[in-house]
């Protein structure tokens, strides 16, 4: 046992690295098996980069696409799980703690459920069509509603809001009340503690939550199919195409990987940019 | 004096059915140091608070310089706090800690410079305010503290516990500091503690509070030896309480002595420091004029360094006595008899109800 | 801002109301038409419980597979979370951190990916089949590993598992490590200063991550019908069917709030469970 | 007292390239009260965990009762330890935390209901059995550990800075309290702590500790009267230390003075108490004989209550003298000139290199 025994800390490291070995092989595995071609559908090693190329190539309209959408989704959300954070550590007292229960309950309270709500609600026969003719001011049930990227963003949005909320409570949990009122004895309106003394402690919980909600976002392929209609072909229903009907997970690695590189490229300039506007004066 | 710097008048605050503060009066003069002393829950902190602006009073009206600031804001009060355990800015530098209220004024660059230079001499931080305030000291976090709220040339400096988070030694270091900081500067400081050391070290003035009433108030020489209440005696410095009667002008302790004393008949409690009582054998010598004697038995010793520490069992009451340290021979032993000695000018006989 | 005033918690608790109202409304609203009927493809408001019947009559079985799966894969994600959350937060030292941020970017590295994997990996053109014909232990590629429950059980489980660690890791990081000390001095052997004094601490933290796996495991319908097989068939397959190619929201809805009633009454009795075994003496 | 009840016999420490605790030899008899008392980071920590069995030492040989136990872990040591901030089980009630060694230990109930019976009686918890270590006071906690750990009859109990958390006034009663349960089991107690006070208050041997190494033991008056260096003297109590050079039997101070003094030639420091200086108007009066006297200014001087502080300002050091409290009459003003007198009996040279 002895724990905090700091100088003891590598003893556990080889242990811990078979864990993630095991946990991360299948990972690398794919990570491998992009590089290969498949030959008559069987797979060939091989160290090309022509799926890759190929990716960008026949793919880059569904990627700038999918990636709009998921940008869009992670800034909203992001920004929405600021505030819900901020009013449960801040200003709800002993009521945080069962709020954030219902938020994690409500973590997974079912994706497939999540979905169907809401192409319930913005369906034909949904909830908004029922009280437009009902009022009167539509005769037929409009249709615009659903199957459209719009739709796409509510409902991932839905979804990935707790996990947002989380990453950025914790960074709001471990800063301290009384430098906030330093700062508001010091002169800060409330609005400048918030930009002075907040946010610029909890950058890596608010970096955390915008990377959870774009690599979800990213990699989704339920929702589009679902919901997004034919003209929503975010890259997720292709990777699945292409690993499914085609049988070729050597282009289905490479695009999954292309997706995951770029929403590395994305995190590390959105990091880039927090960190500089919030950052110490 | 003249027209006091802060006045609180009547100034009260409740938090739902418990009352922090009773209504509550007092004038806090320039140059003043003042102490804001009593347990924990005695509502001084609530008091220290309405200065500060973050507690707004349900009754009563608090002026700073003849303006009435009962409910403005902490952000434009002319007041500013040292927090308990500091509360500074752990993303940012000594230097950003201390420029940090300036900043939000928007001060001038240069102007900045110049008085963060003034602050870090004045506490003594130089050579220090690149470092981050995570990686000094509690001592040099303290001094952190002590020149972001001095920065803003404030009317009143207010301070919560200042020292309670330091070790001994440092606690009597920062004291002096304390106090020569608060004679170069000239200001006027408020502060809040629960530890009489350090409020007879710091203050020119002491107002002790308990269960939300502002129970005396006055300079520390006059609040040792001149205690209003049996609380103030045992809260300002350590005292010996000793229940009894009066009875025509004649005063009976339960400890078993008796002394003359003015006043209307009925309970009393005679109050007499550690340090003015004294242990001898007097094996039947007679006692002097203006002295007091009681027959105990010893039950601890101490040797404390500057001091001895007895405790000596009377009847029923256990007392404190402290007397010069002195080699081991003339010491007197666990168990046995003594004769505690005092000088009635040093005790102070209270009546209770 | 004054935060940290204890007494005006119920200021902010309006304003979380809506919040959470925006955000729970949705499924409450499905669980209210859960109760309707549909009839010529359209929702009629009704108060009956049929839907619900029909459920637990005409798929009992499924419910029953699925919830042997959902419990398997919650022990086991639930015991290596545990393992895992304990060797970071007292073996790990220093290293615990960037570990944590491992799991937490593998934590959505991508469902679909992790899926394909395990497809690829298990499959008949697959690593463990190629190593196998490579060392000539097979002649033919053997096809049992795909298409069957324990091909779910492993994918789900590799999915859920960083979902698991991090409430148990919260929990374990708010136990203190001196009264750990305290109990060895005291004459417990490292076992019992678990069994002791972190598990009976960290209850509610097991409890969650338990009831994440038993929720996402359930609810799942991705998996099994990629990787289950035909005769892998769990409720999620079956709503799906029911929202989608059937398209009756009611019966759809009535079955989800079944799969979430019977999920709340397995976290009922495994808390109950928990909460016995690692009481505290 | 015969054998030792615990002997550590060249015990070391290092963690990596720094040395904890350099090789150390100490015994420890039956009945001890000992203190290792030194500043943060001087060993005295990891010494107590070498007791304990939490840290295993280098080298050297650590015997209990006759038993070496150098290698053996806590949960098998004959030690019980107090933690610093108490180490309570959060989870368990009062109770349960006390019980806890010997349910692991599988006593029977009503054995352990009896023990925690006595132990409750011992440090007067009486009540509080069933309620949550979370929900009673700081000392109350305090008690828990105590009992916690008592109720295991350690061959010795090991206490860790046991008064660090609580307040003044608490860590006076504790102190007492924690002399009395020493004397009333007989027991053998060590503990560490940063604090002179606390120390001499408890312990009836002091080891002091520096840098990893012992540097000096004793009883409190031994260390107190006669420190073997500068740090002990400045350490254990308040001291001036005054800088001086001794030629041919006599020292003649930075201070200005000059007195003779047996020894060698070089440099020296001469140790005086506060409590031992006294200030004083010569006008030109002889000097009696056997006493020092030296010219300076007071800086500051500050009621406390018991005593005087006045801080002199003596040619190159500032120096604090504690005088018996007086009058305002016969106080010396701010920057006033007077002469500090001493008795040659009471100050200490020390050989300086």
């Amino acid at each position: 046992m002895t724990p905090a025994i700091r100088s003891r800390g590598w003893l556990a490291l080889p242990y811990l690295t078979v864990y993630l070995l095991v946990f991360v092989a299948p990972l690398l595995y794919f990570f491998v098996i992009s590089f290969w071609r498949v030959r008559l559908f069987r797979l060939m090693p091989d160290a090309s980069l022509a799926n890759y190329a190929k990716t960008l190539e026949a793919h880059s309209v569904s990627l700038i696409f999918t990636f709009e959408i998921a940008f869009t989704i992670a800034v909203i959300v992001t920004t929405l799980a600021f505030v819900f954070a901020y009013v449960v550590r801040f200003k709800a007292g002993r009521y945080g703690t069962p709020l954030l229960f219902v938020v994690l309950i409500a973590l997974f309270g079912g994706y497939l459920t999540k979905i169907y709500v809401w192409k319930t609600i913005l369906g034909q026969a949904g909830v908004i069509n029922s009280a437009l003719g009902l009022l009167g001011i539509v005769n037929e049930p409009i249709t615009f509603l659903l199957y459209n990227p719009v739709a796409v963003v509510i409902t991932l949005s839905h979804y990935t809001l707790p996990l947002a909320i989380l990453p950025i409570y914790g960074a709001l949990r471990s800063i301290e009340d009384m430098p906030l009122r330093a700062a508001r004895d010091l002169g800060a309106s409330r609005f400048r503690v918030v930009w002075d003394v907040v946010l610029p402690q909890c950058r890596v919980g608010i970096l955390i939550a915008f990377s959870l909600c774009l690599i979800f976002a990213a990699g989704d392929f339920v929702t589009p199919l679902l919901i997004g209609g034919p003209y929503t072909s975010m890259i997720g229903k292709l990777i699945q195409l292409q690993f499914g009907f085609h049988g070729d997970a050597a282009m289905g690695s490479a695009m999954a990987f292309t997706v995951i590189g770029i929403c590395l490229v994305v995190i590390f300039m959105v990091g880039t940019l927090i960190f500089t506007v919030f950052r110490v004066r | 004096m003249g027209h006091p710097l802060v006045r609180l008048d009547g100034v009260s605050k409740a938090y739902g059915k418990i009352v922090a503060v009773h209504p509550l009066t007092l004038d806090i003069f320039r140059g003043d140091f003042v102490a804001v002393l009593g347990p924990s829950g005695c509502g001084k902190t609530t008091l220290l608070n309405m200065l500060a602006g973050f507690v707004l009073p349900d009754s009563g009206r608090i002026e700073i310089d003849g303006r009435d600031v009962s409910h403005v804001g902490p952000d434009r009060r002319p007041t500013n706090m040292v927090f308990q355990g500091y509360a500074l800015f752990p993303h940012m530098t000594v230097r950003q800690n201390i420029a940090y209220g300036l900043r939000i004024r928007n001060y001038p660059k240069q102007e900045i410079d110049e008085r963060v230079g003034e602050m870090v001499d004045l506490v003594h931080l130089g050579g220090l305010e690149r470092r981050a305030v995570t990686e000094i000291s509690g001592g040099q976090q303290q001094r952190v503290a002590l020149a972001r709220a001095l920065i803003m040339r404030p009317d009143v400096l207010l301070l919560d516990e200042p020292l309670a988070a330091l070790d001994l030694k440092l606690r009597n270091s920062m004291q002096q500091e304390l106090r020569r900081i608060h004679q170069s500067i000239g200001g006027t400081f408020v502060f809040v503690t629960h530890d009489q050391n350090e409020a007879m070290g710091l203050a020119n003035r002491i107002a002790v509070m308990r269960d939300g009433l502002l129970v005396q108030e006055g300079s520390p020489e006059e609040i040792y030896s001149t205690p209003r209440t049996q609380f103030v005696s045992n809260f300002i410095g350590e005292a010996n309480v000793l229940p009894g009667r009066r009875t025509s002008g004649v005063v009976v302790l339960d400890a078993g002595t008796a002394f003359p004393s003015k006043g209307s008949d009925g309970t009393v409690a005679t109050v007499v420091r550690p340090e003015a009582m004294s242990l001898t054998k007097l094996d039947g010598a007679p006692i002097e004029d203006g002295k007091v004697v009681m027959q105990g038995t010893v039950r601890d010793a101490v040797f404390l360094g500057s001091r001895m520490k007895y405790v000596v069992e009377v009847p029923g009451n256990a007392i404190t006595v402290y007397t010069p340290p002195s080699g081991r021979s003339d010491r007197f032993a666990m168990d046995n008899k003594v004769d505690v000695v005092w000088n009635m000018v040093d005790q102070r006989v209270l009546d209770t109800e």
